[in-house]
């Protein structure tokens, strides 16, 4: 199993080509698609596959979902691309009042097979309608897959599996790490939707996270190793379907659980990895649970304020010697 | 008017008459507590069903709205299921899921009712682009009201069919009132129809209640649209019989409002008149066909009332959750 | 200091006097709000105050939210009523993007004083798409503050509060309790927001709730009084800000906590409670902490089916029961 | 023409002047990696900034885009509160909270730059009612690009202005394209005036790149707006010199094109051979102007680079939240 250093956004790619040579009927559209998307994980695409596979869509965010759905009823599969995760949130009522739904709300009539990519996280003062994360809101919708790669090889895996799926996924991809290189392995391979990953063995804490911040929680790992403090790092890749029993293998080898992300954390998605880790152990009562997420505040510009709000490696390391008291 | 020989005049009538009994006998059974929920009735508007419909197969596609019997009905939908549904039993058409709001058969293009007001604009405006993607030869018609027509996703998904020349059809039903609201409060200029301008496809405003009328303009519309030349707007000018939902007092229309068109525009009366008016049709069989559909409703509800519930232990079949049956 | 007996409708209908005759500035918006709204709660304001207060919405979902936004920067304090909970997914980009952002995001410049009312929850066989209860979206949202009465009284001092709040408050009334009648003090009074209650004093086991789950708590905890089962029942009212005094308080007394509510169990805000109280008792590593609420599924439209996926009298029952383990 | 005296002249030259040396100091600083984040650069097209603000007072609003710098300059912020927030600083505009794509001064009616596309069309919307219910004589004016055109907010925004008869006029900044997508490729019809017609407002389509007749447009809409004659849809033809944003490579454009554009229609070109030609300004002035420009131009990065940032102990400031200062 031979692989290639590639950056996130070049994996995607194959992993599309992989989709569209397979499946004529898998088919993408997006704002300035046929340039590459706002983040040129689209590039080349429109010279391998044509207009008519690689659609150019009007500043329509309910339409590009609406039509997405509609498209996908009527036998098609597509992927959108829906550029800054904040610009879904024009769409909300086409993703949870008819994608989520209409699976179950016809009696398992149709199915909608649709990927939602959408670049979330901060990049660097791309100020406050340009930096949020925002799974929090779909992981509460039943009827919609959720995933979040942390690197190129899983992003690659990952949305191969995406545009296979019956359902709905919204496809989290995070602004720092589209352009970031790993070693992705070449051909054509699926990293099933509800497997996490042990990123990192460790026996003193577990740190649960997803998308840039397992890159971090690497980082403070390796930092923390000279303190003598052993950290494991789940990868969760996928939200939902969510793989509760590498969490809990993990939370009953090292009896801490941190579950980390860059959203917010009131009302955030740390908090349900939480409440799933004690569900899955209730004979572990004395299990240590806590959470570090951002503070409750719009996303700030200045460069001063962000990374007051946002938590970063400093943040996440002095969380983790503060928990196991060193 | 000759194009209407005796069979297809029957076969018109019919399926108007079976959208009226249907929608009456709702009504009474609603009324009586027979069915759970609420409803909205078509009665007063069947010759635009039946009218576009006419034109349809199998595979074309509609969309429909939250008064979607008589679309269902006139697409095809088999009574035993559509009655079903409205009871929540597990032989509906959507297995129960969904009843009256959300009624669909997608075994016949019948992309499903909707609660959301204008969520048909978008799924439509998709089909249509898989169709087009596809080079089939098949339609897709956009069924939507005159409040409808003030929502954002009806400029993004006409905007886009303009552009791309979509084989879509949207057919304004516009009784003239949203819910309690009369469209003159609410939208600046009542002749939908008008909007085509601000597209560039074809626009045609006429007489909703007129049945012949209907089928030409109708007939027009998906023509064009099957030959590639690309989306129509028409507005059909019609009126409901009933409240908004059963059971609505009605205080914003007056009696003699609503008696008038009953007595001057309903669509099934108008028919048969002129229908007689040219010796195609005799007040015998009109009544002939009135009783054999009065039958089949009886019939249908019998099947409905007797059918099962879901098993509540399926409460979770259909959509995708942790060990749910897929 | 008296009361009467009304509606939860009427009970806000008052509130929405006091701050309209107090202050000139306070409009309200919606549709068919000329004719009381869906449920009525808005019913009267028209001929008390005249069009230029009480403005009928088109159907324009986006439009009713941005529209207020704007209207608050410009001097207005508006109550915005959206009907179906669901609907306010269509002005998400509104609510999210605009209305929570600005006052941070422009530096504190201004304030964006409009109240989003919106009705959630069950009311028996409503469908998929008019049944939900998102406040799980919202709290994960910095800068809106979310209510959820569970009777006339709070509804109608929260209302008072959330109109005189200088921040977006989204005001949830379950479908269920608009009708139900209660004591309500009579003349004007405000209750604070982030102020939770105890509504029922207890020993064993505090089922920390809000909206009507308040009162299917209520209920049950009568119930288990026979069984020598001693149940104390918190009545959130507000979830933004959050009483996590009363919680703790509470918590630290019975040992245990049940965080109930209607809508998805998963990412949903009984998550968020959990996750609050233990990070308010660090002291009290064994206590116990359990949540109910919906299963992963679309609201289904079947009698048979709806119960098997919301949680209702029955299943509370059961599972406090199961939690003190008789 | 003579109603543009010496005075003005002077005046609206050095509005234009200002803006583009604002916008090419910008352009300067961020490609030297001074300014974070990322920016939009509105060279080109200072004519429609400066000719609808000329009409405009500090009480009158207006709403902006992305590209929101001249839209600020030409309403009359001052360039230190612009400069300090585009580094981010406290002193800025918005103290730093904001940054370049939400710069905004409340203070003189500036309602904001808006990250998302079409945000403003229901904000001014709003303002424009707030206007009308309080009898104020003022006018809310919506700068909006070609591509914003296409969301479904310009809808909604537009027939709801049409039906209250509002004050507030919809400029369009037509510059042929949204990001890297030619208009042609999304919009069914460029001219985006033909769709005043769809909600009974006035329409003009105009060179955006003279000065004069812009200021003879908007003047006329503005007068309109302000004497109770509704609402006015206006489509300014214009261009941008710089890419989308700085550091976009436009492959999506020919140099020829926009060489072409910068040298036959540079609005301020244009508007000083027209002085000079009718003899108002002289060469000699001209460069006074620009000089005088450049100054104030340095003066305000000076301060702006001087100015502290904002504390990071500060960074909760201005949202609510648990123990945040309000
Ligand atoms: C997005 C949305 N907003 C509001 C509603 C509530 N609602 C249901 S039907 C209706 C009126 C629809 O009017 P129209 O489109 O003319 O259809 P008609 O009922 O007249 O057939 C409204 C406002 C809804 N279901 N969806
Ligand atoms: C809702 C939303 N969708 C997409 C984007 C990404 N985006 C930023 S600017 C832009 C193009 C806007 O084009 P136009 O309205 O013509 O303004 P221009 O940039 O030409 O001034 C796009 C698509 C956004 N910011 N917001
Ligand atoms: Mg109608
Ligand atoms: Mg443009």
């Amino acid at each position: 199993m031979t692989t290639k250093r590639m950056t996130f956004g070049q994996a995607t790619l194959e992993a599309m080509q992989f989709a569209m040579d397979e499946d004529p009927n898998v088919i993408v559209v997006g704002e300035d698609i046929s340039w590459g998307g706002n983040f040129g994980q689209f590039r080349g695409l429109i010279d391998r596959y044509g207009e008519s596979r690689v659609v150019d869509m009007p500043i329509s965010e309910s339409l590009i979902v609406a039509l997405s759905v509609g498209a996908a009823v009527a036998g098609l599969k597509v992927v959108a691309s829906m550029s800054f995760v904040e610009f879904t949130l024009g769409a909300m009522d086409e993703i949870v009042n008819q994608a989520s739904k209409f699976r179950y709300m016809f009696g398992g009539q149709t199915s909608v097979p649709i990927v939602l990519r959408a670049s979330d996280g901060i990049r660097g003062s791309s100020g406050s309608q340009h930096s949020s994360s925002l799974e929090g809101l779909f992981c509460n919708i039943p009827g919609l897959k959720v995933v979040a790669p942390s690197n190129g090889n899983d992003a690659k895996g990952l949305l191969r599996a995406a545009i296979a799926d019956p359902d709905p996924v919204v496809y989290l991809e995070h602004k720092k790490i589209t352009g970031q290189r790993a070693a992705v392995i070449e051909g054509d391979f699926f990293v099933p939707l509800g497997s996490a990953t042990v990123a990192r063995e460790g026996a003193d804490i577990s740190v649960v996270t997803y998308s840039n911040m397992v890159n971090i929680a690497l980082e403070a790992a390796t930092v923390l190793e000279d303190e003598a403090i052993s950290v494991e790092v789940i990868d969760l890749r996928s939200l939902v379907p969510l793989d509760v029993d590498t969490i809990a293998m993990s939370a009953r080898k090292t009896g801490i659980v941190l579950a980390a992300h860059e959203s917010w954390t009131f009302g955030g998605f740390g908090a349900e990895i939480l409440a799933q880790v004690r569900e899955a152990l209730p004979e572990q009562p004395e299990l240590c649970t806590h959470r570090l997420g951002a503070r409750s505040a719009p996303i700030p510009f200045s460069p001063a304020l962000e990374p007051a709000v946002v938590p970063g490696i400093s943040d996440l390391i002095a969380e983790i010697r503060r928990i196991v008291g060193r | 008017m000759t194009f209407i020989d005796r069979e297809l005049a029957r076969d018109l009538l019919r399926r108007m008459q079976t959208i009226r009994a249907f929608e009456t006998r709702v009504e009474d059974l609603f009324k009586a507590g027979e069915l759970p929920g609420f409803v909205h009735s078509s009665a007063g508007q069947e010759a635009i069903a039946v009218g576009v419909c006419h034109h349809l197969t199998r595979t074309d596609y509609i969309t429909s709205t939250h008064r979607g019997h008589g679309h269902a009905i006139a697409k095809g939908i088999s009574l035993d299921a559509i009655f079903a549904e409205l009871y929540g039993k597990e032989a509906g058409a959507c297995h129960g899921r969904g009843g009256s709001m959300h009624v669909a058969d997608f075994s016949i293009g019948m992309l499903g009712a909707n609660g959301i007001v204008g969520g048909g604009f978008g799924i439509a405006t998709g089909a249509a682009l898989a169709i087009k993607y596809q080079r089939r030869g098949e339609v897709a018609v956009c069924f939507f009201g005159d409040g409808a027509a003030n929502k954002g996703t009806f400029h993004e998904a006409l905007n886009f069919a303009g552009v791309h020349e979509l084989p879509v059809v949207f057919v304004c039903e516009n009784n003239r009132y949203a819910q309690f609201t009369s469209a003159s409060r609410t939208t600046a200029v009542t002749d939908i129809a008008v909007r085509a301008g601000s597209y560039g496809i074809a626009g045609d405003s006429i007489d909703g209640n007129d049945l012949v009328t209907v089928i030409e303009s109708a007939g027009q519309a998906i023509e064009r649209a099957k030959n590639g030349g690309g989306a129509t707007l028409i507005n059909m000018l019609t009126y409901r019989h009933s409240g908004h939902f059963v059971g609505d007092a009605e205080q914003y229309r007056s009696r003699d409002e609503v008696e008038a068109s009953k007595e001057l525009q309903d669509p099934i009366v108008r028919f048969v008149q002129r229908m007689m008016d040219v010796g195609v049709l005799t007040e015998a069989e009109v009544d002939e066909i009135e009783a054999a559909v009065g039958v089949q409703i009886d019939a249908a509800n019998d099947f409905a009332v007797a059918a099962p519930y879901p098993e509540p232990a399926d409460a979770l079949r259909h959509v995708w959750t942790v060990g749910s049956p897929q």
